[in-house]
């Protein structure tokens, strides 16, 4: 059974979503939706557990081999970012019944869950698979089912941002489909591998840098990179906010992860950083990015934009950690992935939780909220200081290690920029604490009593935010793994 | 013998067909109002049509291709006069109102396959006025 | 009973009053039972430790490995006992006068205050104890974290502010200058934790080093170094226990402490004395001394001229510590120690004139000698301990601080050190003096009932009073421990 | 010579400008999306004129052909149509709803109504 | 000869879409969209890629213009005059443009047999199809087959689409108006109501002929899908949409598209049961090539249910709009 793993991570949620369209209670395919991640998080665990012992593993679909047929190949690094999608999806189903039911009504939960194991099954299916045209088929499955999900917020902005998105999403991915196809033109495959072997002969030829600088913007547009972010905020402010906590914690991830894969393993980083003056076109539009999504986030008042602005921000560190394009900088961008999946899908459950029973999430229902919802409020408070990167917490580890590439590749200026943004993040996290802790209820709102979030929320909350803690004083599980994954991408290393 | 003399039947066919068809579409941009342009582009188009056929099934000479040309002769019959029909009976029914604002009332046209008529060009004009 | 449990049992005792304090919510007497008690074990604890320091007997304790080749480790070693002592013998005196102050004073959410009172003590205790540079970050900033709420303890707009910008200059040096030296230091030592004589290899340039030192000096803010001293002032919005603890036991002593371990435990002294940009921060901070005991001169308000002398007071720590000689460095320990006390009696004597006079500008003090004799003569007493004139241990520290000045033939620091204490004569002894002798003749006839502050907060002030005083007889004490420590 | 040579690519290139034109200048909301599908049908000739080979016929085996064309950009292009439709509809679906709660398909009227409220 | 035809529909392409973004009136804009997508089929009929100028004319002259008409009907067809931002978007079209045009001079000439795209993985197809799989048409042997997973993801996108397009308007409560006929239903369209007639059976059977035909010729699963559902479209469009309701109401045609992709999952999942890796058919049946042959029936049938049940969801679906649009309009 453990040589169809590889299939069986994609495969699961794809058949499962079909069938989950015939169990009409809504209940029932929710149960059936978390227990489908949570066997696609065993899968992921095992996968991982395996390539980290014995390399990388290929699997040839339909029993074709590579470049005729369709090939998986997980490495250490598609089992990383495998890992990372599945557990946090794991744990947003775990906390989505209450939510949904509340959000959605009853009507549409069914074709709710089904979307989202389609979405689920997508961002699996572009991270597993090393063919190149798959990639584009699988992110076409991800980003209908995100227009859709996201179609479903509750008010009529949800609807106009989801067309924003759908005609931006449609313009990257038919920009990829563009670069794939002077890829398949000037080398004839479409395996990833085999593209790699092949690029260096017609390296020269301006087709494969155009193809270079289409699939670049097209990824750029999908991960929300600075200038093309501006479908992010509408996107993730109007979702549902289950949908909202499983897109901040893995859609862009997943597209970061096509980045790195497109320019290290199928261009090779020499080619990458020659041709376009990558270096310094990362470093710069990152750090743009941190520092216009920190400023326009502390003006938000509606905290779920204000959390996507910061997603914005945190997208940026990854970018300058690739900008440096050292061993060291790519750790600390696959480390950042992880932490900021952690801190994110906590922040997004817990307002979750808050929209649940406030019926909202502007600043105003954050006052006195200390003491309405405290447990609430305690994991915004913890989530938000990993986010700031406070020391023993996830979010330091990953600062740390960005500041520690920065230095180490001398670039101290780098390093004070980006401990200067994450000082930006503190203000807007302190806005909320503020607001929450130290002011004192507004006399005006009647006394209510504790209402806290619904069990069935926080506790999937607090494990994140509790993982978030853990892997602030005990890293050695994402430290070893991103070791392994940027030495065998950057280093050479097997 | 024989077949040169088919080739010739079928190439004069053909340009007899493709003659309709150009006659046709010069009609559309040369009359004034909305019938007679409709009843110059469905008639022609479908007797243009027609000819054609014959004149491919003559070069195809007997065998699968014969048959399926066949079968395309059979359904453009049924379908090209109707849509022509169809196109009548919904600017008949709009046509009351043609004078005034084009109501948001769809012009379903023939659905299925064969939904590329040509619009009415005077139309056209019009709503670029609006 | 192990050394190490010692150690763990100094590091677990605030937190555990912490907890406890936060239990004994509703029930005053408890709570108050609890700080005290779980205060007297902790200097129990740490002054057993004492004998074993002295022999230099190594104790050691890891809590975790966060990363390969950082863990948040724990080590007593000379200074940090010196600190923890210090801190953990005032956090006793300084809950007494809380008990005292609170009641008197009827101030609101006092649990908050007692249970995050603990907390930084707990930070103290780890930033005392810490084995390498990476857990002395942790606790700093829990130090700041903890100290935040107790600073806007009034909750009026005013205190926002002030807590504001306290949090502000804190936060922004900390993560911004100190974290990218800490990570600069890994990077270039492979190390973060304190060995004597230093930690880089001898063949790193001298211009990383000053850059790093630099970023070292202006990352620590709670040293109060000039440009980044606004806080002290602004955080002076707090109730006087808190500015006690901000003062003299906690904050700025960790800020303080954190200079000398890195001069001497990260740089050590020779490669400190090789550093081109030491020579421009010991000019630095002695500009700091002078400018803010100028500032403190024309300060009316008394916990204002208190602050500002603390910054001046930092300022000549500092500047020991950047002596890079051994003279230099005992001279700054020594006046972590006499500054803490001379300084808390006097935040004590100040919230006692408020409690029991209402008053706080300096001007109104005239004649109150003869309300509050006790509080004015400890007053008087802290005031020449600070300034380091005989009756009080301050001589000790400011002689060390001379002969390390004299050492390193900084004739210019000389001549400055004199002057400042000077100033630091003309701004502090006028108050107790015109307390008693009041100058305008509006001499009050007959007796005069006498008021003090609530017994607690008079027993505190005193114990503070007499130890300055026995500090100048038995200096050994600490003597002894600092020639181990160098 | 170099006119048949690049010709198709050339007008692949004009059609994807008309497309991006479209999408990024029209307001209306249906137009923006027949964009989008002038655009994508761009890359699909694009991938079309790529396997051809002259002379080769449709790559169904039989006796008659020795050249084909190359089948693989087909398959591809299969995929990339149905996406073409799939997105097509997915975004027909939201102008409706659109049309629904705003009232309008302008860009331009949605925009003030978004910002009203 | 071929290459003039080529150039001439390729300029007739160009016209028609520098002209759908010249026009304002939408509904001439959507029928030029119709005309563009049949150019494009025949462009590709002439380049010889016969598979996919049936589904090009089948989605691009069918269902496409379909479905914008309906949206047309709804939401009116005048278009605002000022396109805004337009100075942007011209230079950043021809900024693009620019990049593309450069990109093109170093491309292996049109046509010429030895660009890298025929010799390195096609030749492959071309010579050894027939022998491990058997069948003629090497398009359908290289979707079914050979690239199995990608035609996987593609019926899973038509099943998103179609779950999408009902979570947005299908949901929408069924208080539909019954007694509203289809405006086509008065006793004047007789016509029609005839033709139609007689027009539905010979269509379902060519959608059967497609769908089985697809290894020997041009066609295949998502073509016949299409067909069959434009079947049950013209009747709804002749007959009324609830007259259609009746003969397949919308939970069966929701459980068809499920059942399509779970078809094919299924057959997938044989692969691994027979001992081989995912979607091998080898393992089906006795020796490898009747495997492949029944794999790729199987998984044709689950891709033409699946489309067939999609299209005809979204046209109900957008129907049912229609209606309450009318329903709107004729109460206002």
């Amino acid at each position: 059974m453990l040589t169809h793993l590889p299939i069986l991570q994609v495969i699961l949620p794809l058949v499962a979503a079909p069938s989950c369209l015939f169990l009409q209670k809504s209940r029932l395919s929710w149960a059936f939706t978390l227990l489908v991640s949570l066997a696609a998080f065993v899968v992921s665990a095992l996968l991982l557990q395996q390539v980290m012992s014995e390399g990388s593993i290929r699997y040839s679909l339909g029993g074709w081999d590579a470049p005729w047929g369709i090939e998986y190949r997980i490495d250490v690094l598609n089992a990383w970012v495998l890992f990372i999608v599945t557990g946090v999806s794991t744990a947003v189903i775990a906390a989505a019944r209450a939510s949904v039911e509340s959000e959605l009504g009853a009507s549409r939960q069914t074709i709710f869950y089904t979307l989202y194991l389609l979405c689920f099954s997508g961002l699996l299916g572009i991270v597993a698979t090393g063919d190149v045209f798959n990639v584009f088929v699988f992110l076409e499955i991800s980003s209908l089912s995100t227009y859709a999900l996201i179609a479903m917020g509750r008010d009529r902005r949800a609807l106009w941002s989801a067309f924003q998105y759908l005609v931006l999403g449609t313009i990257g991915a038919t920009f990829i489909l563009i670069g794939i196809g002077f890829l398949y033109m000037m080398t004839g495959t479409l395996n990833m591998l085999d593209l790699a072997e092949r690029l260096p002969a017609v390296e020269s030829s301006t087709a494969v840098l155009a193809a270079f600088a289409f699939i670049l913007v097209g990824i750029c547009l999908k991960l929300a990179l600075f200038p093309l972010h501006l479908w992010l905020p509408n996107a993730y402010s109007s979702a549902p906010s289950i949908v909202t906590a499983f897109l901040a914690a893995t859609a862009t991830k997943v597209a970061l992860y096509l980045l790195v894969r497109f320019t290290v393993t199928v261009f090779g980083i020499d080619f990458s950083l020659s041709a376009l003056p990558l270096q310094s076109l990362f470093i710069l539009l990152g750090l743009a990015g941190v520092f216009v999504g920190s400023a326009v986030a502390i003006y938000q008042s509606n905290i779920k934009r204000m959390f996507a602005y910061s997603s914005v921000a945190q997208i940026g560190y990854m970018i300058v950690g690739i900008g440096i394009s050292t061993v060291a900088g790519l750790q600390a961008t696959l480390l950042h992935l992880f932490n900021h999946a952690l801190m994110k899908a906590a922040l997004f459950l817990a307002l979750a939780g808050l929209v649940l029973r406030a019926g909202g999430c502007a600043l105003e229902d954050f006052r006195g909220l200390g003491r309405r919802m405290p447990w609430t409020m305690g994991a915004i408070a913890v989530a938000g200081a990993s986010l700031v990167g406070m020391p023993l917490t996830a979010g330091f580890i990953s600062k740390w290690h960005l500041i520690a590439a920065a230095i180490d590749s001398g670039f101290w200026i780098l390093a004070l920029l980006i401990v200067a943004g994450s000082l930006l993040s503190a203000v807007y996290v302190w806005r909320l604490i503020d607001a929450a802790y130290l002011q004192g209820p507004d006399k005006s709102l009647p006394e209510q009593g504790r209402n806290e979030a619904p069990l069935g929320i926080l506790i999937p909350t607090w494990g994140l935010v509790l993982a978030n803690l853990y892997f602030g004083v005990e890293t050695s599980l994402p430290v070893t793994v991103t070791q392994a994954a940027s030495a065998y991408l950057l280093g050479g290393a097997p | 013998m024989i077949e040169s003399a088919v080739s010739v039947l079928a190439a004069m066919m053909l340009g007899l067909g493709s003659f309709f068809m150009i006659s046709g579409a010069l009609g559309i941009l040369r009359f004034p109002d909305f019938y007679s342009r409709m009843h110059a582009a469905s008639m022609t188009d479908t007797l243009g049509t027609y000819l054609i056929i014959g004149g491919l099934m003559f070069t195809a000479g007997w065998g699968l291709p014969l048959f399926k040309l066949t079968l395309i002769l059979v359904f453009i019959f049924f379908t090209s006069p109707t849509a022509g029909h169809a196109l009548a009976k919904s600017a008949q029914l709009s046509e009351l109102r043609l004078g005034g604002e084009q109501s948001g009332s769809a012009k379903p046209g023939a659905g299925g396959v064969h939904s590329d008529q040509h619009p009415d060009s005077r139309d056209l004009a019009r709503a670029d006025r609006v | 009973m192990g050394t190490d449990t010692l150690l763990g049992l100094a590091l677990g005792l605030p937190i555990l009053a912490f907890a406890g304090v936060l239990f004994a919510d509703r029930r005053q007497n408890l709570r108050e039972a609890v700080s005290l008690i779980s205060a007297g074990c902790l200097l129990w604890a740490v002054s057993l430790l004492y004998r074993p320091v002295l022999d230099g007997e190594v104790i050691g304790l890891s809590w975790a490995e966060v990363m390969p080749g950082i863990e948040i480790a724990f080590r007593a070693e000379p200074l940090g006992l010196l600190f923890a002592l210090v801190a953990s013998f005032l956090w006793i005196v300084t809950t007494l006068y809380a008990i005292g102050y609170m009641r008197g004073h009827g101030e609101a959410n006092q649990t908050r205050f007692f249970a995050l009172f603990a907390l930084s003590i707990a930070s103290v205790m780890g930033i005392a104890f810490a084995e390498n540079l990476f857990t002395l970050f942790v606790f700093y900033e829990v130090l700041t974290l903890a100290t935040y709420p107790l600073v806007t303890h009034a909750g009026t707009e005013k205190a926002k502010a002030g807590g504001r910008t306290y949090l502000m200059i804190l936060l922004g040096t900390s993560v911004g200058f100190f974290l990218v030296a800490i990570a600069g230091t890994w990077l270039l030592a492979g190390t973060l934790s304190f060995t004597r004589g230093g930690v880089f290899p001898p063949e790193t340039g001298p211009a990383v080093l000053s850059l790093l030192l630099v970023l070292y000096v202006f990352g620590v803010g709670k040293a109060a170094i000039m440009p980044f001293h606004r806080w002290l002032p602004a955080a002076m919005v707090a109730p006087t226990p808190v500015s006690a603890l901000l003062h003299a036991v906690a904050v700025v002593k960790a800020g303080v402490f954190v200079i000398l371990k890195v001069c001497l435990m990260i740089f050590g002294l020779e490669t400190l004395k090789a550093i081109p940009a030491t020579t421009w921060l010991l000019y630095l901070a002695a500009v700091s001394i002078l400018l803010a005991s100028l500032v403190a001169l024309r300060q009316d308000n008394l916990k204002a001229r208190l602050a500002y002398s603390t910054v001046s007071q930092l300022g000549y720590i500092t500047l020991g510590a950047l002596l890079a000689t051994s003279a230099g460095i005992a001279g700054g320990a020594m006046h972590i120690v006499m500054h803490a006390f001379g300084k808390i009696t006097l935040f004590f004597c100040a919230g006692a004139i408020l409690v029991a006079a209402h008053k706080t500008e300096i001007s109104e003090l005239d004649g109150l000698g003869r309300q509050m004799p006790l509080t004015m003569g400890a007053f008087f007493l802290a005031s020449l301990c600070i300034i380091g004139v005989p009756p009080t241990g301050g001589t000790w520290s400011k002689w060390f601080l001379l002969l390390g000045t004299v050492e390193a033939e900084q004739w210019l620091l000389v001549v400055l050190l004199m002057l400042s204490s000077l100033l630091s004569i003309a701004y502090l002894l006028p108050i107790p003096l015109r307390a008693f002798f009041p100058r305008n003749g509006v001499q009050a006839t007959g007796p005069v009932a006498v008021r003090e502050a609530p017994w607690p907060s008079m027993l505190a002030i005193a114990v503070t009073a007499i130890g300055c005083v026995l500090l100048l007889a038995y200096p050994t004490i600490i003597s002894r421990l600092i020639q181990v420590g160098l | 010579m170099l006119l048949s040579a690049l010709y198709n690519y050339w007008v692949v290139v004009l059609l994807m400008m008309t497309g991006l034109y479209m999408v990024i200048a029209q307001g209306n909301l249906i137009k923006k999306i027949i964009g989008l599908n002038v655009f994508q049908t761009s890359v699909f000739i694009f991938y079309i004129s790529v396997g051809k080979v002259t002379g080769g016929s449709a790559p169904i085996l039989s006796q008659l052909a020795t050249v084909y064309s190359n089948p693989l950009p087909h398959v591809l292009i299969l995929t990339a149509i149905v996406v073409g439709i799939a997105t097509t509809a997915l975004a027909l679906a939201l102008v409706l709803r659109i049309r629904q709660s705003y009232g309008s398909v302008e860009e331009q009227d949605i925009l003030t109504r978004d910002s009203q409220c | 000869m071929e290459l003039i035809l080529d150039i001439t529909l390729l300029s007739l392409l160009l016209v028609t879409a520098v002209y759908i973004a010249w026009t304002r009136d939408l509904f001439a804009a959507v029928m030029l969209a119709g005309i563009y997508g049949l150019l494009s089929a025949s462009f590709f009929m002439s380049m010889g890629a016969v598979d996919v100028a049936f589904t090009e004319a089948a989605v691009g002259a069918g269902i496409s213009p379909l479905l914008m008409l309906s949206t047309l009907a709804i939401c009116g067809r005048a278009q605002r005059a000022n396109p805004q931002r337009a100075i942007l978007a011209l230079i950043s079209v021809t900024v693009v443009g620019l990049l593309l045009i450069s990109a093109t001079l170093e491309m292996p000439a049109f046509g010429s047999p030895d660009a890298p795209a025929h010799l390195h993985v096609a030749p492959r197809y071309l010579t050894d199809s027939m022998r491990e799989i058997g069948i003629p048409n090497v398009v359908t042997s290289v979707l079914a087959s050979y690239r199995a997973f990608d035609t996987l993801g593609e019926v899973v996108v038509i099943f998103t689409a179609g779950l999408g397009v009902l979570s947005l308007l299908g949901l929408q409560g069924e208080t539909l108006p019954r007694q509203v006929q289809s405006p086509m239903a008065e006793p004047s369209h007789l016509v029609l109501r005839v033709v139609g007639k007689v027009l539905v059976p010979p269509i379902m059977l060519f959608a059967l002929y497609v769908q089985f035909h697809g290894e020997y010729g041009p066609g295949g699963g998502f073509q016949a899908g299409v067909i069959f559902a434009v079947g049950f479209i013209l009747y709804s469009l002749v007959f009324g949409l609830d007259a259609v309701e009746r003969i397949v109401n919308r939970s069966l045609v929701q459980a068809l598209a499920a059942l399509g992709v779970l078809v094919y999952g299924t057959v997938g999942v044989l692969g691994i049961v027979s001992g081989r890796n995912y979607l091998d058919y080898s393992g089906l049946a006795g020796d490898s090539v009747t495997g492949q042959h029944l794999g790729i029936i199987a998984i044709e049938l689950g891709v033409g249910i699946t489309v067939a049940a999609v299209m005809m969801l979204v046209f109900f679906v957008f129907s049912a709009q229609l209606v309450r649009g009318r329903v709107v309009q004729h109460a206002s």
